[in-house]
Parts: structure tokens; C-alpha cells; sequence
């Protein structure tokens, strides 16, 4: 079985993989997009208390967890980087950080538009979003280290170590902000305990979440073919693909 | 041959790379009692610099007892090349050996063996002539042959001992940083432009380590445009950059 | 033919920083002098109204302590990297983790270290009670070697690089801020005659955390900047 | 059921809810739309510059 997993950590093999599959996702994730923002913004009833300004959780609450779930696959990727001298691993781990940043803004951005109705101010000391701010800041210290790096394979390799570093960090500070913010709103979703939403909601939420997670992997796929054309680009194999038919 | 991962797959036969292998086998040298099987061999060693792929199957066999001058154009990956087989850096593609061990990046194995000049001297202004070379000796771990003060004699720094380095000429600290080569007896010697900043006097005295080392059975690794003043049995030149520049 | 152990080579790097440091005792000033002009900003910032002071004096103190690491840590392998002395750091057969975490000792024993007495008597000076007082260079104590760590981690990745040192900030303060909770909240809390063990025990975890995983990852740092 | 007016006042926090999903909708589509033309534009530049003669590794 690792025989067919080792064909992928290869470059080429790994680009034709994702030019084929990423289409597939696209379509997928559009799909799934469609169906939760119909069963979000129509077919759930408003929230009691906060009225329809509670339907912002469906941007809101997908976005958080991919900016924590992206900086994880950033961390693992990069372990496999560095651990297994695997170049696709840093390669991945380059891709993802533009993402994970991105989702970490719009997650703080639709948090203080969420708060803004139900607190009556635009940014609030909540644990939750100050961890999303640091989880910012630490997207943003990777990519100002890639770019400041111009050889792009020492590049990759320092951001595997921040990514780890990062990565172990990541629960300190969200333990060490929930012990300093007093001011507590229970995760309204987790695994262990009762839903504290309605099922009518609840299903829409998933399926948001369903649509940014194949939505993240598809463009993650072309992001990564990007940075494989140019970590590759003195090869034989891109010069043929550059030359190609299907350069449209 | 795409430069992937090392060594994932043999390389296509048809790939127009220059073979640079060496035509004439290595002279086995009269002091050293024949260990013919090349102590430091590297095959098909890519180098990228930035997406520039500075060089790529470039082949070397070399053996106890021989002093290899590397000459090539300047920008033609000549200090890549040392510090790949120094251990320093990473090849992006083709394998290593010292000793007949297989050399990844940081492979202690080398390391115990290797005594290493680059560019820059490695002296620390704030400290004196005599802490520095203690200093280094220390931290590459291989053993002294002789007292620090007699090596810094051998240099011609025996009365700079306790001067603080800033206060060195360029030539006097390239002198500094060869205390080190003749100070500790480590079988692997890799040098980066050695003569430079040196004078007449500099220039004789590392030929002169040179051949001992080399008589000593030890390896040489040397990359200079200088002609070598060395016993002709031990040197071996690899031509570096002109054959590569399609 | 080992020409002496590990410890031997680690004793050689922290001698030589130390020495280095001692050699050039003149700059180490230089970071407490910043140190002193920023907590004594505040005051001239907030105004003379001594209760409100008191009660801010040591977050201003952490906050200080802070931004004045982030002066000394880039040149931790700056200075060696310019002489070429970081090449041989990498090419010692020892590990290299060990001697990173000798070079994080030296920093700490010559940045941070000087930074806690002079943040304490600055309080003292203040009139800072001694029961908030004792709280606050406690906590500066146990956190200071996670602030060495992480940040030679962040100098070894920022070694080299034009604006590096604005670089390494970005890269440690937000791992800085751990710390900077829990050491804040036990003079805070000390202050009020909370008791304050649970911070420094937690003060404490964190820097046994830093001192054993951060000198590999500052190793591959290394390796990887100077491939 | 709602009519199109209420459903587009979202209760009084049209202004929130909307312009957090614009919001979304401009970096959910800059994230897909940017890499998919540098992409191209990759492989346009590499293309051209092999015609170009540029020394390339077999």
C-alpha cells in the first residue's frame, strides 16, 4: 500500500492527481454550497433570541473551524516536509497558508459583524475570537517568512518548523485566552454534548461545512499545481507541460 | 531527469548529461597502502540555487591520499559543490558517500572526519588568536596532534596569541582559520578559495599542508585558481563549468 | 578518535558567548537602557496619579520586557553568521540542539536575565508593595526561558534576512502572549491577595515545554536556513 | 411563505447578515479565481520562455 501512496509524493504524479480531481470538487463543493445557503438563509427558522442576524453563524462558524483545521493540515504537511524529506509535503504546506489566512480573516470579519447586533460592539474580548486574532497573526508571521526567503525550497523548510512550532502553540494560547477572558459564550456546537441549535438548523450548518471543506480542498489542489510549475520549473516534465496541448 | 527527491529512479539513459567522470582511474598514491575504494564518492549530484539549477549529474570518486582542485567560472556552483559535500547543504538530487556511508544532510559520520574552510575565516572578533582556534577545535570534536600554541607557530601567528582577532589582517585570519587544518588530524579537508588574502609565504605554506596531508593518506578537496604547487601523484583536477555551460 | 563528548563542545559555546558578551559589555547596556525608557513612557503616557500606576506598573513592566527581547535575539546567530562561525556550529559531529539550547542559555543569562533585576528594582524604586512585587519578578523568572527560546527559535529562522528583525517580532509575540497572560495575571492577582501558585506553576510548565522542544526545532531551523 | 421583501430585511439585520455573506462571497471567490489565473499565466510565461531557448536541464 505505501508503493502507491510514495507515487503521489513525487511531483508530477501528484499534479496530474490534482488537475483530475479538482473539477470533481469544484462541482461538489458547489453543489453543496447551494443547498446550505438555501437551508441556512430560507428553509431555517430564526433564532429566538437573536432573530435572523443569528444566520451569520453560517459563514461564520464553517470559516473558524477551516482556519484551525487548514493550519493543522499546514503543520502535518510540513512534518511530512521535513520528517520524510518529502518535497510535496512542503510544497502543500506553502499553498495552504494563503487559505488558512484567508479563513481566519473572514471568520474574525462575520464574528464582529455577528456581534456588532447581538453585543452592541464591532470587536469584543470573546476567548474565541482573540484566539482567531492570534491564529491570524501566526498565518500571517508564515507568510511574511516565506516571502522574506527568496530560495524557495529553504523557504519551505523554515515554514515547516514554524508550522509545527505553530501548530503546538495554537492550544496554549487558545487555553491561556480562555483563562484570561472572562467573558464566556459556550461553543454552540460541540461533538460531545446536545446540539444546542434546533436539527432544522443544525443540517444547514453541516452542509456549509460540508461546502467550505471540498470548496478549501479543490482550490488547496491548484494552489498546490501553482507551486509545483514553479518548484519544478527547470524539469523536464513541465517544460513539456508548459509546451502541451492544453495550455489554453 | 527531473531533480525529485534523491535517487527515486535511475535516470532515463537517453538524458544528454555530460558524463564528467574522471577518464584516467585514481593513481594509487605510494604512502597510503592502497585503500582503492574511493573514500568520498558522489554520483549524479544536482544543485539548485533559488528555481536555477546551478549543476546536475556531476559524478566524483575520490580517494585516500589524493588533493582534487576543483576550477571552474565564477557562478558555476563551485562552493555549492563543497558545501553539499561538506554536509551543509542539501543536494537536490544524486547520492553521497564517505567512507561508504550514505551522507543525507547532517550525517554525523562526515562531520567526525571533517575539517571544513569556507569563504568567510569563522573568527570571532571579540575573541583572541588563541581562544578562537580553541574554540573551533573543540566544537568539531576531532583530536589535536599537537599543542595549540605549535600550531599556531606553523602558521606564523605563534606571538598573535592573545591579540584580539578584529585586529587581523584578512591574511593573518585566513592564516588563523588554517591553524585548525594543521592542528587537528581529520582525515577529509574541504576548501573554499583558500589562497585568497594569503601572500607568496601563505600561498607555499598551504601547499606544503597540502602534501603533508595528502602523504598522510588524508583527502583533499580544494576549490582555486591558482596553480597547486603539489607532488603531481596526488593531484587530481576536475573540471568544473565550462563543459556544463550548454 | 572522539576529540571530547558532546559536553565539552556545548561548555565551548557558552563560554564563547558568554565571552563575547562580556567583550562587549559596553552594547549589553543597551537594551536596559531602551527598557527603562519604555516603562518609564508610560507613566508620562498615563499620568502622575500613583494608584492607577501602581496597579498597571508590572503588565507595563511584562509588556517592556517583551519588546526589549526582541533587540537582543537577532543577533544570537546575526554576529555568527556574518563572521562564518554559524557554518561550524552546523558542522560540529554533537548535536546541534544541544548546542542551540547553549547559545538560548547564553541569551538568557545576558538579555532577559539583566532585564528581570533592572524590571525589579524599577518597582522597587516605585514602591510596589513586596507581596505583588516578589509575584512579579517570580513570574519574570519562571517565563523569561520560554521568551529565550522561542525567540533563538525565531532568530535562527530570521538569520540573514534583510528586516529580520522586525521579522522575528512578528514571528515571537504571538507565541509571547502564553506568557505574558499568566505572568500578568499573577501580579494582578497577587495584588489583591489572590493567591497565585496555579500561574506559576503554569509559568513553569511553559518554559519546561519551550526547553524541551524548542532546541530541535531551532536545530532544523538551522539546517534549514543554512542549506 | 415569506415574502421576497421580509426575506431580503432578514428581520432588521439585512446590513449584517448581507454583507457578511458578500463578504464571504468576495474571499471564497478571489480564493478560487486567483490561483486558477496564476496558474495559467504559469504555465504561459514557462511555456514561452522554453521556446525561448532558455537552457533547461534534460
Amino acid at each position: 500500500m505505501f508503493e502507491r501512496f510514495h507515487k503521489f509524493a513525487s511531483p508530477p504524479h501528484f499534479h496530474a492527481f490534482a488537475r483530475m480531481l479538482s473539477p470533481w470538487l469544484f462541482g461538489v463543493s458547489a453543489l453543496l454550497f447551494a443547498a446550505g445557503l438555501f437551508g441556512g438563509l430560507v428553509y431555517a427558522p430564526a433564532d429566538y433570541q437573536q432573530g435572523e442576524s443569528f444566520r451569520i453563524i453560517y459563514i461564520h462558524v464553517p470559516s473558524a473551524w477551516l482556519s484551525m483545521f487548514v493550519y493543522m493540515v499546514m503543520a502535518s504537511a510540513g512534518a511530512v516536509g521535513l520528517i520524510w524529506k518529502v518535497k510535496m509535503g512542503d510544497i502543500v504546506a506553502r499553498a495552504c497558508a494563503p487559505l488558512g489566512a484567508s479563513f481566519t480573516f473572514l471568520a474574525l470579519a462575520t464574528g464582529s459583524l455577528w456581534g456588532k447586533p447581538m453585543w452592541g460592539t464591532w470587536w469584543v474580548w470573546d476567548a474565541r475570537l482573540t484566539s482567531e486574532l492570534i491564529l491570524l497573526f501566526l498565518y500571517l508571521g508564515y507568510m511574511a517568512l516565506q516571502s522574506a526567503i527568496e530560495d524557495r525550497r529553504a523557504a519551505a523548510r523554515a515554514g515547516a518548523v514554524l508550522a509545527i512550532v505553530g501548530v503546538v502553540n495554537i492550544p496554549i494560547i487558545h487555553y491561556s485566552v480562555e483563562w484570561w477572558s472572562t467573558l464566556h459564550q459556550g461553543a454552540t456546537i460541540t461533538k460531545l454534548d446536545r446540539p444546542s441549535m434546533d436539527i432544522s438548523m443544525l443540517i444547514p450548518l453541516l452542509g456549509m461545512t460540508l461546502a467550505f471543506k471540498t470548496l478549501f480542498a479543490a482550490v488547496l489542489l491548484v494552489r498546490t499545481r501553482c507551486e509545483i510549475l514553479e518548484f519544478e520549473q527547470h524539469t523536464n516534465w513541465v517544460r513539456e507541460l508548459a509546451t502541451g496541448p492544453e495550455v489554453r | 531527469m527531473s531533480a525529485r527527491g534523491p535517487a527515486l529512479r535511475r535516470p532515463r539513459p537517453s538524458s544528454p548529461t555530460p558524463d564528467l567522470r574522471p577518464a584516467t582511474p585514481s593513481l594509487k598514491t605510494v604512502t597510503n597502502p592502497g585503500s582503492s575504494a574511493p573514500a568520498l564518492l558522489a554520483r549524479d549530484l544536482a544543485c539548485m540555487r533559488g528555481d536555477e539549477l546551478i549543476f546536475d549529474g556531476l559524478c566524483l570518486a575520490a580517494s585516500a591520499g589524493e588533493i582534487w582542485q576543483i576550477v571552474g567560472a565564477n557562478g558555476a556552483g563551485k562552493t555549492s559543490l563543497l558545501k553539499i559535500l561538506a554536509g551543509l547543504a542539501p543536494a537536490a538530487g544524486g547520492s553521497l558517500r564517505w567512507r561508504g556511508v550514505e551522507i543525507g544532510v547532517g550525517a554525523e559520520a562526515l562531520r567526525q572526519d571533517l575539517c571544513y574552510l569556507g569563504h568567510l575565516p569563522g573568527i570571532t572578533g571579540y575573541l583572541s588568536v588563541a581562544e578562537n582556534l580553541d574554540y573551533l577545535a573543540r566544537l568539531s570534536g576531532a583530536t589535536p596532534v599537537m599543542r595549540p600554541a605549535e600550531a599556531l607557530l606553523a602558521v606564523g601567528l605563534a606571538e598573535l596569541g592573545a591579540a584580539p582577532a578584529r585586529r587581523l589582517s584578512a591574511g593573518q585570519r585566513q592564516r588563523l582559520a588554517l591553524a585548525r587544518f594543521v592542528l587537528l588530524a581529520s582525515p577529509l579537508w574541504i576548501m573554499d578559495e583558500p589562497l585568497t588574502a594569503l601572500d607568496q609565504a601563505g600561498r607555499e605554506l598551504v601547499e606544503q599542508m597540502l602534501t603533508d596531508h595528502a602523504r598522510r593518506g588524508g583527502l583533499a578537496v580544494v576549490s582555486t585558481h591558482h596553480p597547486l604547487a603539489v607532488p603531481a601523484a596526488h593531484l587530481r583536477r576536475f573540471e568544473f563549468g565550462a563543459s556544463l555551460a550548454a | 578518535m572522539s576529540g571530547g563528548t558532546a559536553l565539552t563542545a556545548a561548555r565551548a559555546v557558552l563560554g564563547r558567548d558568554l565571552l563575547r558578551a562580556w567583550r562587549r559589555r559596553g552594547e549589553i547596556v543597551q537594551p536596559l537602557v531602551f527598557f527603562t525608557i519604555t516603562v518609564y513612557l508610560f507613566p508620562l503616557a498615563i499620568g502622575p496619579a500613583h494608584d492607577t500606576l501602581r496597579v498597571l506598573l508590572p503588565s507595563i513592566v511584562w509588556v517592556a520586557v517583551l519588546l526589549s527581547m526582541t533587540l537582543t535575539l537577532p543577533d544570537v546567530f546575526a554576529a555568527d553568521h556574518a563572521d562564518g562561525s554559524l557554518d561550524h556550529l552546523a558542522l560540529s559531529p554533537h548535536p546541534l540542539a544541544l548546542l542551540v539550547l547553549m547559545k538560548a542559555g547564553a541569551h538568557w543569562l545576558t538579555g532577559a536575565a539583566p532585564l528581570l533585576v533592572l524590571g525589579g528594582l524599577l518597582c522597587a524604586v516605585f514602591g510596589l508593595e513586596t507581596y505583588t512585587l516578589r509575584a512579579l519578578l517570580l513570574g519574570l523568572l519562571l517565563g523569561s526561558p520560554v521568551l529565550s527560546l522561542i525567540g533563538t527559535l525565531a532568530s535562527a529562522l530570521t538569520v540573514g534576512l534583510r528586516g529580520g528583525t522586525l521579522l522575528l517580532a512578528l514571528l515571537t509575540l504571538p507565541m509571547y502572549i502564553p506568557v505574558l497572560i499568566f505572568g500578568t495575571s499573577a501580579a494582578r492577582n497577587a495584588a489583591l491577595g489572590i493567591p497565585v501558585q496555579a500561574e506559576m506553576y503554569l509559568l513553569a510548565g511553559l518554559s519546561v515545554l519551550a526547553l524541551t522542544l524548542t532546541p530541535w526545532a531551532t536545530a532544523a531551523a538551522l539546517r534549514a536556513r543554512l542549506g | 411563505m415569506k415574502s421576497l421583501t421580509e426575506f431580503f430585511a432578514m428581520g432588521g439585520y439585512a446590513t449584517y447578515v448581507w454583507s457578511s455573506y458578500a463578504l464571504a462571497a468576495v474571499v471564497l471567490i478571489w480564493n478560487v479565481v486567483q490561483p486558477l489565473r496564476r496558474e495559467r499565466q504559469l504555465l504561459r510565461t514557462m511555456g514561452s520562455r522554453v521556446q525561448g531557448g532558455r537552457r533547461v536541464a534534460p
